[in-house]
């Protein structure tokens, strides 16, 4: 069994997740040593950046791993997702700029955001036509600079938007970070897949 | 411009070692499917788009479709099942019943999200039309595990009843799709995620079949909460099959007894469709 | 609509005892061909159209064309040979020539003038690619003469040089191919439309090259003036062969030693393409 | 589907407020071209894409294609200044040179870069045909000068000579339109990337109207690094009009001697467009 | 090739002389709507076809359909009336009404039948939103024939009400249409179609609009037997205006209470459509 | 009010209708001219080959005409077609060459005729895929010489049909001439309109 | 070797020719006695509308025929045409109505015809846009009612152009009869094929 | 006038350059202060994504920036590129799995990359067929995992390349940071460009 742990700001209370579940996950020196594969306890855990665990799991070249519900909308990923995890809760908004009218308002506005097609599948529902232009990071300077009216990314603290002087106008989604498991490991090893959700069920409530 | 040395993305020619070994699978499927008393039809590259539409079969997202020099939207092959039912719809007889069919060729799927993927597949499938009974379930589950046994492969066979999430709650398909429920679902949604639920939760005619075709499938697991996201034309029996060592899926397919209907003429079908990439 | 209950004019499944004779005669000439050292090559049902109109290889107004998601034009297959050649052009070492392939499937080709012709037809063709000799070119006579037998037909096989009117006269290619020439045409092309000429009257060349054929196959007959309006990417030996009873034509071919070149590979190569109804 | 709520991307309509504003805008700079002799012609929204493409006059990628009912490539209106060539080619007798058009509309451009980018534009042109001389390149630039003055906005408006790379090196405009260029390159090429160049640096004749047209253009300046990858059918002057604040393109335009040629007159032209977002 | 001269049958440009006697109509029509209160909408050339075809607003057959980029079936504007529809429907709010919007700008619809017939066309529309009475009616016939009469032609307007039919018999749409009942049709129907039959014949209510709509407008004549093989998407008045010289329709329009709805705005409307060959 | 009269084989009837009517028709000396247009009677009568009657009125170079349905059927004619005329009754016929199998038993026929749209429309009702061979005469001729399977023609005595031991195996159509009238004339000249189809109409009960 | 002779305005000429080549050729009375195919000196004659013979020929259906060239231009045919026949030598002309302008100076000239496929291929060559009124007899009739500005018609003495005094503006092509015959029967049946040529011609000469 | 600075491996490098071109550049505490845009000096300094420089200066809301050329390929950016800095040099390399064929001699190589534009041209240039797989991040995992059986990825030391024992096979392209100043910058205000590009060369080349 093959698990992808998301580096960066999940990457922590993914291993401590796993850690309460029973798993003998890889230690602060490993994560030092920049390897990337480490097996531990028949597990293979592989250490991969936040937004490549949709992929490496749609491709089948990891069984399970963790990822926030944001990539996994942005990457449409096919994967299960058997269970919502207690960190990694924040919200996807619609950020404007100081004084910049609601989107309806606006003929053609432009919206800057890391997530171009949570952003058209969002617009496309409210009936609303707009121009995206997709970023990199740090977004709000789109909206600060007005290169674009409004913006639409992750809002934790929403200590940025405040720096910036920026409005919160609509929330686009619940964001939570999930366990995900490929569809055809479900068909092809069932009762590994049934143990791993039944320990990072109980470890996620334990901690929540 | 060098962009036109290349093929469209995802369409290529198999040179000459490619070719055999596809023709060597070929032969070998066609020649068991033969001995199992199934006839070829053989069918057009293209067709019009509107009749799928309309009978909901095929996700024009996935087709290469165009408007011909009629003004009529025409979409290039993308799913067998859906064409054998229009084909053959109009020529079924009530005495030729039950009929089995197969057939073989090249598929072109439009993948956008995987930038280059191979999108013309070739695939060889086959179908019992008119035989609503548990047997013939069992008739195709058996042929398909022996194809891919003798092909050499090693198959993962899981089987479930494409209905079953609407057959215990009518948003049940989106938590058993996604593997998470509410606190408030349905017990038996809690035990079919966590994989503990059995036929015994099941509606009685459900699980006796279910049951039934196990029992005559040993090689073949019942997997209760493979449930994918849109039911598509499937209508019970409902099966994938995984190469053990690539995971990759090889073949699946299932019953779909009202396609036909759809077509003209009201059969009903189980079929299964092998890909050979 | 009504419209929409037949397929697009020309296309149509096979159904059950037409696709079994189908592929009986399918069968028996791919047998033929791989005792004669022949290998398969598998193409793809669509490819870009600029290429080979880059190579002025195909007559687009005979194709089913659309533009893809990517903006290009894209064609589906309506000729074989030039898409052998463009995927086998940049896969050719010289040390693999001479190679014998062949290739079979459907081409689709759009004839407004006929309304409903079927546009869809099956067919099955090789070629040796990399030997220029009249060795080859009796060669392939000679396979398509056998196999045609093989299958029962009587056939007639008629051939000449695709480049025989401009070696006489730059003109002669209008002249010939409606069989009227104007009072002041030179002598040979007046012998030729009446039938009176012989490969005496060639450069000689091209009369030693069809003679050695002839002798070689004496079941086919040269027709000196055989001559279409449009060479097309014929430079040589240029052959239709015929069912004696339905007077159709049944299987055509020829040399075409720079149609290789145009995708990367200067290789001559002499083909034939049999179209089975 | 909601997807259908919205217009494919780029595209729009204006309602009542945008449409007074645009009309507005419109009407003044036709009374404009009007007062100036300036004569409308009318052009189709849809024609052939072969015609432009053989003379190299539109670039494929950013143009609306499709295959129409007589198996002809059509493509959507992107691009005025080669359909006014090819519409008043065929009509020009000599007697009316030089002649004055303008024409508006919508065109429709396809931009993949940029997701939602509008791709509708609204934009009016006006062309002088028949008169190379520099007279008329400084008519033209002087009228894009007054038109925008007069709808208010504050032009930057800059010029060169489209010409001017490949008048110094083959290989010039690689360097001038990335402006790096290697050690051992000219050192016009080198002052002309530092900005330190002159008029003086060009040969006598392109330097002799650059000059002519400066001094007849105040409000222009000479930017004669204002290099693009490809030159188009530009073939002497070249010039952008900004809006000071915004930045941004509002008008461009230049000279094209040899299109109309293309399309079966052979007139010079010069002319310019202003696009109204 | 010869072929590329010409433009896609039926569509040209409009040189000098004819693009300024196309504008002047144009500018008086459009200074007609101003005065009688009527704002501008400008609507995109091109658009999604499916929530016109789900509407069942637009006659595919008569439209330019091609595939996009995305895969998405678009269509040329072919009928202004629903593109009106959908563009306002999203912005209406009920405050807003009623609402006077015009349009103009180029059509192109296909007509296989008249080969090479003009397909694009250019027109000017207007319509009044929100105000379901016979007093919206009227104002609509009467700023008709006061456009019609100002450009100079002896206008001759009919109309009826597009219901009729249905309101009579379910099948009497086919004998009205065709002029010709079977024997033992309603006598309604045989008066209608000898002409004998008046408003007094008519449910009350629709007799008594059309006599209100004809005491109303004095030049316009009922022709209560004026009746199309298809309703479309008129609910009520439906009128044509003919040229008494040409005989040839310069404008129609009608009521269409229930287009807006499907667009999501539920609004009356009551418009017209003016042909400038 | 320019009236097309059909040459061929509906012109004595069309002719004896109108006179039946009332309406000075041309006369025989007329006809022989070789002329096409007469004034007589305030009608402009003008002579027309059959099937462009349903052209010239679709056109509006002709109010109103006489012709068979077949050909307005074949034109896809727009026109009304107020009045059924007791004449050029006949049956649009499927006929097969001697011996050859039902339609639906063959993969893909061969169907001569010159009728190709009625041909066309009428297949696609009933499902049936055919090449259609369009000819210009005498159309049994290509069933006798088998180019084509069937044959959709015009029957009238079916003494071709007997001739050639062609056999009759369906009625696409029951073709009759009519009257028809330009579907804008009606709306511009509703009087004159009316009073011709009320006459037609008389004249067709009497000789009926 | 099955003959097909055209019915109208080219059939006795044809007759005359093939007699006059020694062929045993079909009699007055089998003419008269309207049946369609003869079997006479190793010949199978059969008569076909003139319109149909290169249909016939290009469906296999015929091994040879006579034709007009304005037949075999209007369907494309792609059958070798051997022999230049003395007779049946007319032109088809672009006609207009009386005082028409010139074609080149109408925006958008109707013209009606008989030979849709002949004019468009004619307009297209000079660049000229017009659209075409097919039509199935007496074009003439449309310009006279100016129901179109122009015609594309067969000229043979310019009669019917004189009495409607309208104007033959320019040859669109020279026409005369021509013998074809099938590309494949050339080749699967060359002797008996050159033997008809040699035959024909010889008579051709002889009559011209 | 307003320069995009870029955040991450180019960061430093770039202010030191332009403090060295005599630019009163942003301190360490701005930068630990978390805001974005800096007013020094008369220049607007703003820090941003790397990968989002060129997409400011396209859409003008920065007039000229630093950028790695591998950045500059990938958003096909139109900006002039007047100065290569001596800094950010690197190569983007085709690496293959340990032991995998030559890219030619497969038939359908998968290769995972961060650059999917760049990979698509190069591999169009060659003339060979591959499935891009876009990944976000440590690419070589996907050769590792043989999820794909080649990436192309940019190169520094090389070290990641050898602790997981990949081969590097071609070069696809020299990478190096450039400064790069919008199309309509230099039209618009010319002489501010001039003194910005001098100034950067002159440091560039005291830095080489």
């Amino acid at each position: 069994m093959r698990i992808a742990i998301p580096k960066g700001r999940l990457q922590n209370n993914t291993l401590a997740l796993f850690a309460e579940a029973g798993y003998d996950t890889p230690t602060e020196a490993d994560i030092a040593s920049r390897r990337l594969v480490f097996a531990r306890g028949g597990i293979e855990w592989i250490f991969v950046k936040d937004c490549d665990v949709p992929i490496y799991v749609e491709h089948g070249a990891a069984d399970a791993g963790v990822a926030g519900l944001d990539q996994l909308l942005e990457h449409d990923s096919t994967a299960y997702q058997p269970v919502d995890l207690p960190f990694g809760r924040c919200r996807m908004m619609l950020i404007a700029a100081p004084g910049a009218p609601a989107l309806e308002a606006l003929t053609l506005p432009k919206i800057a955001t890391k997530y171009p097609r949570i952003a058209r599948t969002w617009l496309d529902s409210r009936g609303i036509r707009a121009e995206i232009i997709p970023l990199g990071g740090s977004v709000e300077l789109a909206a600060v600079l007005n290169l674009t009216t409004h913006v639409i990314d992750l809002v934790e603290t929403g200590e940025t938007v405040r720096i910036h002087k920026l409005e919160m106008q609509e929330v686009v989604a619940e964001i939570s970070a999930r366990l995900i498991v490929g569809k055809d490991v479900y068909r092809t090893a069932p009762l590994a897949v049934r143990e791993l959700v039944a320990r990072v069920s109980a470890a996620a409530l334990a901690a929540a | 411009m060098g962009k036109k040395l290349r093929y469209p993305i995802g369409v290529r020619p198999l040179l000459i070692a490619e070719s055999a070994r596809r023709r060597r699978v070929e032969a070998r499927i066609v020649s068991i499917l033969d001995r199992a008393g199934f006839d070829e039809v053989i069918l057009p590259i293209i067709d019009y788009a509107e009749p799928y539409a309309a009978a909901g079969a095929i996700d024009s997202s996935q087709t290469y479709r165009f408007v011909d020099r009629d003004g009529d939207l025409v979409a290039v092959r993308s799913d067998f099942t859906p064409m054998v039912a229009r084909a053959l719809a109009p020529a079924i007889a009530p005495g030729d019943l039950p009929l089995r069919v197969f057939y073989r060729g090249d598929v072109i799927r439009y993948r956008p999200s995987r930038l280059g993927a191979n999108r013309e597949m070739f695939q060889i499938g086959a179908e019992i039309i008119g035989d609503g009974s548990e047997k013939a379930d069992i008739e195709v589950l058996s042929s398909v595990s022996s194809i891919l046994r003798e092909l050499g492969t090693n198959p993962i066979i899981v089987f479930t009843d494409a209905t079953l999430p609407e057959r215990i709650d009518p948003v049940a398909r989106e938590w058993l799709a996604t593997k998470r429920a509410p606190a408030g679902a349905p017990e038996v949604v809690k035990r079919l995620i966590a994989g503990t639920a059995t036929t015994g939760d099941l509606p009685h005619d459900m699980a006796d079949r279910l049951d039934a075709i196990s029992r005559a499938c040993p090689d073949c697991a019942i997997h209760l909460d493979d449930v994918d996201r849109a039911r598509g034309y499937y209508t019970g029996l409902r099966f994938h099959a995984y190469d053990r060592a690539s995971r990759s899926t090889i073949a699946q397919g299932g019953r779909y007894d009202d396609l036909y209907e759809k077509f003209g003429a009201s059969a009903p079908a189980v079929g299964f469709t092998i890909t050979c990439e």
